[in-house]
């Protein structure tokens, strides 16, 4: 078993993936020098600078994935996407439907996503329910450094548009370059096991729409992605010496869900909590209840999310950001 | 070297045909939503697909239905997805707006613009797969507005790809003049994103061709985009049914529609002064007057009449294409609407 | 009382509010010739046309409302919207927050939505859910042409960025517009209570936030806005006979929820089925279910929405779009 | 009439101490996230924002520290808002690339681009309410390539719009040199747009000046936007701990941890032939190296020891105003750190 950090696995899987097939070429704003591990082994035509023009060179994605291309578009931050959504929303999500089922996108957009390291609310944007609103977009969140390798692998053999996040705050590499720029004088709440682990030797596609349980518990059902994970593992850890068995269920894919997982934990433990960092309203909290609900299941809910902009200054923002102290105040509520 | 006019005035009478068709099966209520036609641009879209080839890609608007004809779709197909057939070319899933065919490398955009990362894409792959090949983006004088289209120039440029980003420009974008909304020169503009630009008579369809030829030349040998920049004329206005066109064909029983509540709106207390409200009845009355002045039916802007002319100097030859290509369209409009809807 | 179209509804608040202050003006594509009415009444200064621009003329519309301005923009269809996000997701929605909440846009957006005329996926979609995940956006899609009107009234006096939803469907314009260009030969199912309808003498806001019971019904409540309601409406009526009493509230706001009325009506019939034209996931359909649950009150659930792009197809699209079949199917499932 | 040197050098100089006090916090950890200095830019800035007054208003980018210092917001709450304090200028909502200030009509925007359709909403409100006011945008010259500045360019031409576009070309955006993702010329982009351009040295603050005195006067006057494009170099590279300015910085220290992996990573197996690599490793290179040519330590492309050089005739009124700027930015540091966090 070899160990790795997480944005360092997923390049990893990448590369292994561009060494066995041609057709992945990658590109994005300053990507030769972001990405010159990869840029050095398979050379400047696979590993492309852009200029700052998400809407052309992601819509470009979308097409030459349509004309036997896969590319692997980067965007700096999935904020950045309200300048392009255009490409997702009408064009990489829409092309199967219109032309009645003949023609895919096989495209994977990689983005930085999440906070917890003072950039303020038009950078630590998650945004993932809000893509996966989209029908025809998957939606995948890695909270591990194998899981990130394994999803990125799936995610560049699916026949169709791919939004793979990657959070930054588990990313060695983004948390280096937008968080501390090399300070030690810094220190951000970063989940050990989601920026470093045990990677496979070699990477075997994760699947997608596969939620896993990353604890058993009975008394409740923790559901979360990316960083949440890590915050309601704490949690859990906490509750359980207050005698309260929290299980948490890593959904890893937003979109496809992983329903039959949510439906039976849920229906085990009677109690849902959803933990996500992104908005609270009209997304994965909401769809998350819904699922449950439709399957006629009947359980107490509560949810800990993103309610606002997320705040600059650290200590609120910790405070917006679901934390393991929210998370232990709501499963106690649910407890009642 | 140029082909002769007749195989160029040949896909252009065809696609004009099966246009009216398409408008006739439209007024009848048999084909739903909005429906552009491409008549009168049909010399820069002949003029440009008769050049390309098999792993050529095409990036359409919404006026996509000329280009994929001539570039070799089944008419049948097109026209029983318009009627919203399940063995229409789509499906019936994609519609007047959003047809495509991966047979074809052609795919359609109803939004304004999109055409421009379209084609970057398309000719991304054609580069890297190192096929020779060629993308070609059509698009309207109004989309070089839209600020995608203006990146995908650049990127073009900078990617040094083999693409044609082909601008039919009508001078209007649904009922606006686009020369009020435009500031600079479109030439100018493209070569300040990097792309060598071309102007030219669109309804001339071998000045079409040789402006094309010469860009797809420059674009197979690997020396990057041109942008063709051509003039023309939309027969039929923005779209079916558009009212400024009605207004203008059919002024008494359209205008009292129109001008009573504009009067009444005038008149109303609470408001601008008189000279602002002046001015804004300039404006309104401006844009359906110069929708009369507009050359429409002066056939001199009309590719295919302005063809025909030409080739009326060997008369049978002429009749014999276009007596072919009729019953061809009458096949297809039968074959369309024959066989009952699957 | 006075009769209007919706559409003439919406234009007759917004002249009203033009006559009674200055600072409000309009602009879009294509504005002088669709709001000529306008016009000639308010002059050039203040109805304005613009390139196809969205990004520049909607941010600008924001920044506008930040200096003195009360600008209503208008944007085609709310699909286009793809072009222009950044404007809504990551300025006119933050602009408050960023400022410490000194500063505010009190920009409106008016944007028709929504299907059933055959224009195609990428032109009639509804994406009201996928604004309201965006904190700090109000969202409204008001089903009649008084709500319309009284619900423009009060967005141009909100102090902050509103999207008004316009329903093509109901609109007496964009249905000739888009849909059938003055043909005689096309007929559409149009609501009639939603296309004409009473409107007061004189407007006075329709307060923001606040649903509407349309229907009493004990034995399930119908949530739903835009046309959605008038398909509840139908359905209702046809449950009626089959000695099922449902209950339609219309929200007519989507941000904020009127929190409170959902969970009275649904904590009263104990059943809630949520129409929505916009797609299903992770959206307002999944969002009620949450509000729901949070409330500690346990339902039966189901929901009638788009679940993908919308087909061209007449035929399918009135299958894919929430039809009165399909809500009663939903109904009746649910009662048993 | 252009002002006293000395009275540009001030506002330069203070903004200068100012970042560089800002930069002392962010490396002891008490800013957090990402810090753009606009050092080496404030020629720029001062030359625009010294003739700006009460209705005029700014659309800055991720560098707007300057600006707002310049225009006049209190030096402390700008301290405070980065320290996150709540009674920062934003209540330490905003943070360093989110700065607002209403009443100096000031509006960040992290989103690169997004001063284009500000600065058009700005003016036009300027231009409605009549108020012989102005707009000023500032972005990065790889700005220029975001679809919604150039679309700003064109509203504002085609409305007539009372804006000034202040490009700052430092030639860099991030690790990315603009020339090699640019086609054309940004100065004829800009006309094809309908914006007059203006090129000049952005490290002169009187030739700074002298450009926007001329686009100021247009604009107000009514005839219209400018596209001011002022060369610059930003003397702390991209952004605080920026890894290439690192490497130049402290090539020992640096280097092993790039140049491992980056050897690693060439010599394995799988993937392109040798000579792609080898153009792959050039790229890299290539950035490193013209990170180390780049004349950020030639003090004559600095604004601040520019103008000081010439001000050095008068050293005593020189000695005097540092003195005072001085003292000003360490009694703004104090008051900023002194009192506790409220
Ligand atoms: C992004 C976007 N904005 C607006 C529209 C609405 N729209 C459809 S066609 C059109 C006019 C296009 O004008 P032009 O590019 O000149 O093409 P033409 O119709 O004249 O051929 C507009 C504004 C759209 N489809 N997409
Ligand atoms: C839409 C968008 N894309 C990408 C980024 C990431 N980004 C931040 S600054 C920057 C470079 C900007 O370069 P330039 O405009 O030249 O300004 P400079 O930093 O050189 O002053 C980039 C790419 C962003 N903030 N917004
Ligand atoms: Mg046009
Ligand atoms: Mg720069």
């Amino acid at each position: 078993m070899r160990t790795m950090f997480f944005t360092q696995a997923v390049d990893d899987a990448l590369a292994q993936a561009m060494a066995d097939d041609p057709r992945f070429i990658l590109f994005g704003e300053d990507v030769p020098l972001l990405r010159r591990n990869l840029l050095v082994r398979f050379g400047p035509g696979r590993v492309r600078g852009t200029p700052i023009s998400e809407s052309a060179f992601l819509g470009a994605g979308v097409a030459a994935a349509m004309t036997g291309l896969r590319p692997v578009v980067e965007i700096y931050m999935v904020d950045f996407l309200g300048v392009c959504m255009d490409a997702l929303l009408n064009h990489a999500a829409k092309v199967e439907a219109f032309s009645g089922g003949k023609w895919t996108a096989p495209v994977v957009v990689r983005v930085p996503c999440g906070g917890g390291y003072g950039d303020g609310g038009q950078h630590e944007q998650s945004l993932w329910g809000w893509l996966a609103h989209i029908p025809g977009l998957t939606v995948l969140v890695p909270s591990t450094p194998a899981d990130a390798g394994g999803l990125m692998l799936a995610a560049l053999r699916h026949d169709g548009p791919v939004v793979f996040l990657e959070h930054k705050l588990l990313s060695e590499m983004w948390l280096e370059f937008m968080g501390s720029g090399a300070r030690r004088t810094v220190q951000f709440d970063v989940p050990a096991e989601g920026r470093k682990g045990a990677v496979p030797r070699r990477w075997d596609p994760v699947p997608i729409g596969k939620a896993v349980l990353r604890r058993t518990g009975d008394d409740v059902t923790i559901v979360s992605v990316g960083v949440g994970v890590h915050r309601a593992l704490e949690a859990a850890q906490v509750l359980d010496t207050e005698g309260i068995s929290a299980g948490v269920l890593d959904l890893r894919t937003v979109s496809p869900l992983d329903i039959v997982a949510v439906r039976e934990a849920v229906a085990r433990s009677g109690r849902l909590l959803v933990v996500d960092e992104d908005y609270e309203g009209f997304g994965l909290s909401g769809e998350l209840s819904a699922v449950v609900l439709e399957a006629g299941i009947s359980c107490k809910y509560a949810r800990v999310c993103t309610k606002t902009t997320i705040p600059y200054a650290r200590d609120r923002e910790d405070q917006v950001l679901p934390n393991c102290e929210r998370i232990c105040a709501g499963i106690r509520r649910l407890m009642q | 070297m140029a082909p002769e006019l007749l195989s160029l005035y040949g896909p252009m009478l065809r696609s004009r045909l099966f246009e009216e068709a398409v408008a006739k099966l439209w007024n009848d209520g048999l084909i739903s939503g909005e429906m552009h036609l491409g008549t009168g641009e049909e010399a820069i879209i002949a003029g440009v697909v008769a050049q390309l080839g098999e792993s050529d890609a095409m990036a359409l608007d919404h006026r996509g239905t000329a280009a994929l004809l001539m570039r070799g779709v089944d008419p049948v197909s097109i026209l029983r997805e318009l009627l919203g057939y399940p063995d229409g070319l789509c499906g019936g899933m994609g519609g007047h707006m959003h047809l495509f065919s991966k047979e074809h490398l052609a795919a359609s955009s109803g939004i304004v613009g999109a055409e421009g990362p379209a084609a970057a894409g398309f000719a991304l792959s054609a580069q890297y797969l190192n096929s020779g090949a060629v993308a070609v983006a059509f698009f309207g004088e109004g989309a070089m507005n839209q600020g995608m289209l203006m990146e995908s120039l650049n990127l073009a440029s900078t990617w040094n790809l083999p693409a044609l980003f082909v601008c039919k420009n009508d001078g209007w974008a649904i009922t606006s003049r686009s020369e009020k909304m435009t500031g600079g020169d479109l030439n100018e503009r493209a070569r300040g994103l990097g792309v060598p630009a071309v102007e030219f008579d669109g309804w001339d369809v071998l000045e079409v061709w040789e402006a094309a030829c010469a860009a797809i030349e420059r674009a197979r040998s690997g020396q990057g985009p041109t942008f063709l920049h051509a003039r023309c004329v939309h027969l039929e206005g923005h779209f079916l049914g558009m009212q400024l066109l009605r207004i203008v064909r059919e002024p008494l029983r359209e205008m009292p529609e129109i001008a009573i509540p504009l009067a009444r709106s005038f008149l109303r207390p609470g408001g601008a002064a008189l000279r602002e409200r002046m001015a804004g009845l300039k404006e309104v009355l401006a844009a359906v007057l110069s929708s009369l002045r507009d050359p429409r039916r002066d056939s001199a802007y009309d590719p295919v009449q302005r063809a025909r002319k030409t080739l009326l100097a060997d008369a049978a030859r002429l009749q014999s294409l276009e007596d072919r290509i009729e019953q061809e369209i009458s096949r297809v409009l039968k074959a369309a609407l024959e066989e009952a809807r699957p």
